[in-house]
């Protein structure tokens, strides 16, 4: 920059002057006098200089550039985080300052905004999972499944874990993060040929804290939670259900009507950017009697000085700013934000919207499948139906498949090898509202054979 | 109007009036059978039934607790509700220890555009050469800011730092042989401090804070054992107070084979100032939505890179960004071969939005404007405290270096307590300072004005104390009831918590 | 609060209440010497100093009369100003004759795509076929929808639409060697009729309304001779009713070799009802900021196409958009060989950043969602009318179109005026309607609450200004002092004008 | 779409059946009767059918995507519409809904964020112009160039016009367009030697209503507004001065300090966006004595019953809604909103920041002639010195020229073949804060010869 000062920092040096003068330090050296001398950066930061406005739009514009996405790509990578048309009403209403700009709703009666939308999350949360309270949101749908697994824990007093297959990977990781420091004993279930988890009863014992499944499982099916429900109740379990493809929510019965205990996942499906799987919107609901065991802020409503109805943070005795080390967790920031992205959004779609855009994804992946089950070289090595989401084999490799689709501009979708190497040559594909038909045919087309072009479609 | 509780003080001083505000129920209450504000694509493939592969009894057959609203309703709700919150962008917001700072515009421009936005996390590394290479770049500033050997941006909030950077401590002292079983936190630390602690099972042992505000030799000596894991501290500390034993501290605590964690939160005091890992910090979060900007967003995002020596690299959470010379230019993959690594934090990068944010906000600061506000973020803390001082009873007068501690002890004849103080100021147009923290100081209000506030502006605000500070005294009742000029009085939080209303229920059908 | 200048009535029709504003002085006022809110790139070529080429007199020494902010304060600044509006998106705006729409925010997002947003009017049409495309479709979509031949952008709003017209209408005249000097204009017609008119050297004459409020054909018959060169008609007209014998009114000034005019700005109400082309129109502007939905901007821009009849397409403004088929797919080209053409209107290709919104609203409609849009407008005005008839003076009560229009000769006795309760409706939350406006009625109030308006949000209206009809009768003082619910009393426009202060000032040093 | 009603339009089936019950009606045609039978249309409109959110914006992406524009390309084309930096500010502030979806500000007491930007707005356009009042917009620079015309002669009643060379030709096409209707005699002058235009005293007689003067002028050079003044006020008549690059006003001396009665122009180099010229920024600035005779809004200093200082319309009766046929101008709907991106712009910018920017764009200019001076096969045929834009004489055309530079993927000005073709072979370029030293030496390079490439820059 051309020497100035930076533009969103006010001071001009007479105010420097004034104010040191006011404050009766020599200068503003001064002011950091109780830093002691050898302690003090005697250089300036070995930092790039700053670049001007334009300069900066420039850069990040051309980093921005290098990256593929949604809108450059025909998009069937799903795997946790969801391609989805986002109103443009959803980035309109989020980017009102007076909801960026503010934080933490402390001072109700200067920020009803954010509790009243907070509120309503939490209203449309318990519809959603067929549950009693949701808190504020967690930071995503992995620390989100692992607070309910520590949630559990805390309600029951008991230390074993019974994870059934299909548990998403990283969320998997993040759960043996979390647990590191506890001795707990974590039971991860195999898969069952159709591809859903083997059954967990066998593995639930009366000193299991909980049960953990995930449906639609990472690979796709939708997993068996009723059975789940009752073999963990049976032993005075709870039943920790997480979601990673919230819309799922819209077609398929609300878990808490099957029994669980606890709703958990992730909720960026619910209009929020993919933004490279952050800021995401971890969700958490249970019913009302495990309320003091929840992590995460939670909004209440009261009444002010006149009678008037409003909204404030409620039952804090859980956080850690009161309890410190008793808290339920740690969490203060959370992601509210993101929770304002998908309360807008569900407002837009609605009781009705939601549950036409869930049939239209089904819709969507169905044909895929088909047309998948029609093509040669390509297989549906899982029987168990899903959602929007499922695995194909491919005749190669999952990476030499997806390499031809890229080649035709399409990504294709995610290398199982890493994550299942057993199922053999496969890819994970999700098919959005934004798969158009076409683009499928020519998905297929290119999995299935080098050079293929859509043509291949009957 | 005449009414004082519509008209605070001379106009030189109410910064703030009242005016008309549009009403708004809940979205249920605007619920219309029927009315649509969704548009979806015909389908371009067949229709398939679920039925056919569930069965009905697993599916769902509505969604009752949804409402059904037109995007003129939703528009409309949404904008009114915005208007009932204070925020960074209407005025001074100086909740303390959360460093409400500006949010430069250009910034979320950047974050939303489409290469960042709507880039998916699992895209081949080839595919995000540019995100890569901006959060590898990131990682190094905050390095070099910090004086740590490397960084990691994966955890989501300050919080989730400190679970990660005392996760390390315990990787590093289990892969040691050693298994303590004790972390050492001052009584004025922030209460995610022994939150995260605790979460990794460690028992808190509470230091108390001298009478001068800070932390002495003595009584970390005192309570430093074998058995402590690691000393978490936080520098400034949250009375604003620089912890000026910190060098001894951390020579104590390393001498009994303890780590020393750094509380980042009041990093905007140091920038370009010092640097924690001078100082001895081995571990240590950022805030990045309070020293680098990023918006708060009514309680988030925010993101909470973790710096380490490079004692603690081996146990970094992975994946980690691995730079590679390549022929054309630099190269970035993702690297998980940490054996040794304390496993994963977040399912992807963290928040990486955040990241775009506050690299964009490095690179319009540069090293002088970073350490411009440090110093202005000081100076301004401290000329509210030297404004405000001969009116307002300071627990710990002491040059402070971003934020200022008053309490209310000065008003206790007059019955008017910090809340209410607090309460009353949202009338002259402020968002309240955080209050009742830290705990160690009775009836606390917690100033921190940061460098994006101009004098004027100050001047304005410390007007408002002392106004406040006279209406205790001539008519306290005005101040007990506050606010006044908002929409709604002051709200009944106890009811909230005694009689829970969590969510939103249809009242009974009268039939 | 029980003061009714706070709290206007039953929370049922009180869709308004009182809260916190910020105050905000002028940009002059907050600006402090030395401050910075700009940043600019270091210069990578030499400095060159303009004095070597102009010598210092012919350059600048200094700006004395703008602000020195830093974004911060530029920030606080607009996002207070803006919370001192009324706005679409904050509730009912239901402004008559202005069709004060609700504007769907994807419309924006397309119009800020770079594609459009930062593409330039001169660049080779090669590198534009994108906008021409688009200007195309919109241009054959409004001659559709209107059953007009041919339609021009240029104009940028309804009144340099009717100029245009006018003077196509004039060209026409005059190519065939008449020099007409009369243009007919109804008595209820908007000001920018006779105004255009004059423009065009035309003298205006005025046509008296029908008892019923619209125009009869001896009327017309009467005023027409070989003088006249046009007739301009609004229809709907200004009262919000339908011209019913507009096919005869044509007829007769066709039959003496005039023209007809069609002022759009009220198309919303025939959407796939009717074509003003069907009606004998022989050229009409539309606006795009009301019938299609770009937003008023506060003022503007809007944006007034014009559609003609084949026998004025030789006179179209330059340049025209042409299209020829291609071997791939069609292209575009900007056509200038009109010899008798009326020439250029605009610098460029008038509000293109309009054409944008307009045509993603006519995609994301359709013809049903088109019909539908005319629909529910006159759906909404006949409720409102049909609610209100009876406690308020309806000047002509017949069944209307997509507004209505009240007086307040009801209120005659309690001397309680049209300005009154247009001011009391604000501590009610809306908008006040179009008032004093047609001028054919005495104290008019015309409300257009245009389709974007639901049902329930009608009611309220409607008993807020039953309410007020209460209120004037019960306490008029209470009606005739409003507004009070605003930061501002009423303003007065009075001093305004007779002491006109029409820009900032210094004081004089007060040296 | 599917079917749905329009997510914009509120009316659901029931209230359509209880409204029209409400208003006593069969059915919703039957509120169509008093359109005669014959008149209706009894089809459907022939347009595409509806389309869903996410296939508009598909839609109309794809057609933005076929246009270049300043982010995609290095940018020399001016001309009248510029491509400068528009700080994100000016976007998130323009963006607040409270600005964009109300009209204009008739009921003062709840418009007032409208009003006081208006205001703003107008005190600093006196200062940039040096007159002392502004009104509230107009359409665009040529539209602000005639009704300065028409304002002249209402206030001289006299009928000639007396046009200096260099006024934006589209400028003189709109000013002839407006004025055909009255019988006007207009002297268009010729070009001086140097560029700027023949003197203008010669032309100038006691029936001349105004001097009209661009300057810059559309080919650059700077005029002698002077001796312009002079000539015009030696025989009563009025100066107008016309600026279509706003940002030459915080260079060079205030035209209304050389004796400009009217300055006028357009003002979106102020921080609008270029939008293929619109929505532009007309502006009219005069003297206190013109007031009565100023087309367009206006905006005054008031107070309220409270004694409190605010804004509202005023003057109006120089209006058609009040005065009809005998109102200054027809205008009605202005620029609003770019009056509001503009007011921000200028008030980021500032005193200091707008003068430094213009120097800045003073630079890039001159480095650019100088680079074009040493490059063999350019030329600069014309003497007169500018602000950033100006006349560079290539070796074959412009047409040849500008095509080698979009071959390097620059957009390199303006062909000047059809507004001056007797200048030869050559065009018109515009160097602002967005030309980097690179693209300049690309830009000239190319200029010069085929196939050349910076390398001959030394
Ligand atoms: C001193 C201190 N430490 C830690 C935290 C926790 O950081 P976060 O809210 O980002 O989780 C905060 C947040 O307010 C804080 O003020
Ligand atoms: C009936 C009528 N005609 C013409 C106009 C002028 O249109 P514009 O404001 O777009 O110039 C208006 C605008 O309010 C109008 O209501």
């Amino acid at each position: 920059m051309t020497g100035d000062l930076p533009r969103f920092i006010p001071h001009t040096e007479d105010d420097v002057r004034e104010m040191t003068a006011a404050i009766g330090v020599r200068d503003l050296e001064a002011l950091f006098d109780c830093v002691p001398e050898k302690l003090r950066l005697t250089r300036l930061l070995d930092l790039p200089a700053a670049a001007s406005e334009q300069e900066v739009v420039r850069e990040l514009s051309a980093l921005a550039g290098r990256n593929a996405h949604a809108e450059s790509h025909p998009w069937f990578l799903g795997g946790g985080i969801y391609a989805h048309y986002v109103p443009a009403a959803v980035h309109a209403l989020a980017s009102r300052a007076e909801f960026y700009t503010a934080y933490t709703p402390y001072q109700p009666e200067i920020s009803q905004g954010t509790l009243q939308t907070i509120f309503e999350w939490q209203t449309m949360i318990c519809a959603l999972t067929g549950l009693e309270v949701s808190n504020a949101s967690l930071y995503d749908g992995a620390s989100a499944a692992a607070e309910a697994v520590l949630l559990a824990m805390r309600t029951t007093r008991r230390e074993r874990i019974v994870v059934a297959h299909g548990l998403h990977p990283h969320y998997g990781d993040v759960l043996r993060t979390y647990l590191r420091a506890l001795s707990v004993d974590i039971d991860w279930l195999p898969r069952a040929g159709d591809g859903r988890s083997a059954p967990v009863a066998p593995a639930v014992d009366d000193a299991t804290a909980c049960v953990v499944v995930q449906s639609p499982s990472f690979l796709g099916p939708v997993q068996d939670l009723r059975a789940a429900a009752e073999a963990a109740h049976a032993h005075g379990a709870m039943l920790v259900v997480v979601v990673t493809e919230p819309l799922s929510l819209a077609l398929f019965q609300a878990p808490g009507a099957l029994g669980a205990d606890v709703v958990c996942g992730e909720a960026q499906g619910f209009g929020v950017p993919m933004s490279l799987g952050g800021p995401a919107l971890g969700f958490l609901a249970t019913r009302d009697r495990f309320v003091r065991q929840l992590p995460g802020r939670l909004v209440g409503e009261t009444v002010d000085t006149r009678g008037r109805r409003g909204y404030v943070l409620t039952l804090s005795t859980r956080e850690q700013h009161i309890r410190r080390e008793k808290a339920t967790s740690n969490i203060c920031t959370n992601q509210g934000l993101c929770l304002l992205y998908a309360t807008i959004y569900l407002a837009l779609l609605g009781r009705i919207g939601l549950r036409k855009l869930a049939r239209l994804n089904y819709a969507k992946a169905e044909y895929l499948k088909r047309r998948v089950r029609e093509t040669p070289g390509l297989s549906l090595p899982l029987a168990a139906p899903g959602f929007n989401e499922f695995v194909v084999g491919v005749p190669d490799s999952g990476a030499a498949a997806l390499a031809r689709a890229l080649d035709g501009g399409i990504v294709g979708g995610l290398d199982l090898a890493p994550y299942e190497p057993e199922l053999g040559a496969s890819v994970l594909v999700c098919a959005t509202e934004l798969a158009t038909r076409d683009a499928i045919d020519q998905l297929v087309a290119r999995l299935a054979a080098a050079g293929a072009g859509a043509g291949t479609a009957p | 109007m005449s009414d004082p509780r519509d008209d605070c003080g001379p106009e030189a001083v109410g910064h703030a009036t009242r005016g008309i505000t549009w009403e708004e129920p809940l979205l249920f209450e605007r619920s219309v059978r029927g009315r649509v504000g969704y548009s979806l694509p015909d389908l371009d493939v067949p229709d398939a039934d679920p039925a056919d592969a569930f069965g009905a009894e697993l599916l769902r057959d509505d969604l009752p607790g949804l409402p059904e609203l037109s995007e003129v309703d939703v528009v409309r709700h949404f904008t009114r509700l915005s208007t009932w919150n204070a925020a960074v962008d209407l005025g001074l917001y100086p909740l303390g220890s959360c460093t409400m700072k500006y949010n430069p515009k250009v910034n979320e421009a950047l974050a939303r555009l489409p290469g960042f936005a709507a880039a998916h996390p699992l895209q081949p590394a080839a595919l995000a050469q540019g995100f890569l290479e901006l959060a590898w770049r990131l990682e190094t500033a905050l390095a070099e800011i910090s004086g740590m050997d490397r960084v990691t941006l994966q955890p989501a909030a300050g919080a989730q730092g400190e679970l990660a950077g005392i996760m390390m401590v315990r990787a590093y002292h289990e892969h040691r042989g050693e298994r303590r079983r004790v972390v050492l936190v001052p009584d004025s630390a922030h209460g995610t401090n022994p939150a995260s602690a605790a979460l990794n099972d460690y028992r808190v042992v509470s230091i108390p804070s001298g009478a001068d505000g800070i932390l002495h030799p003595e009584a970390v000596a005192h309570a430093m054992t074998d058995e402590v894991a690691a000393l978490m501290i936080t520098n400034p500390n949250t009375l604003g107070l620089f912890e000026t034993h910190i060098a001894e501290l951390c020579e104590i605590v390393h001498a009994r084979g303890g780590l020393v964690y750094g509380d980042g939160a009041n990093l905007n005091a140091l920038l370009g100032i010092a640097r924690p890992g001078d100082l001895g910090i081995d571990v240590m979060h950022f805030n990045l939505h309070k020293t680098f900007s990023t918006p708060h967003g009514g309680g988030g995002p925010g993101s909470g890179p973790v710096g380490v020596k490079n004692i603690l690299a081996p146990y970094l959470p992975v994946p980690v960004i691995h730079r590679r010379e390549g022929s054309e230019g630099a190269g970035f993959s993702l690297d998980y071969e940490f054996p040794l690594s304390i496993g994963r934090l977040h399912a992807n990068f963290g928040n990486a939005g955040m990241f775009v944010r506050a690299w964009a906000y490095l690179r319009s600061l540069g090293p002088d404007g970073l350490r411009r506000c440090a110093e202005m973020a000081v100076l301004n803390a401290n000329y509210v405290l030297a404004k405000l001082r001969d009116e307002w009873h300071v627990p710990i007068d002491r040059p402070v270096m971003h934020e200022c501690v008053l309490s209310d002890q000065a008003l206790a004849a007059t019955g008017v307590t910090t809340l209410d103080v607090a309460k009353r100021l949202i009338d002259y147009g402020y968002h309240p300072p955080t209050v009742y923290f830290p705990l160690i100081v009775h009836g606390a209000l917690m100033i921190e004005p940061t460098e994006s506030e101009p004098r004027e502006g100050l001047d304005r605000f410390i007007a408002a104390l002392s106004a406040i500070a006279a209406e205790a005294r001539s008519d306290s009742e005005l101040v007990r009831t506050a606010p006044h000029r908002t929409r709604h009085g002051r709200l009944d939080e106890t009811r909230a918590a005694r009689r829970p209303v969590l969510r939103w229920q249809p009242d009974p059908p009268a039939s």
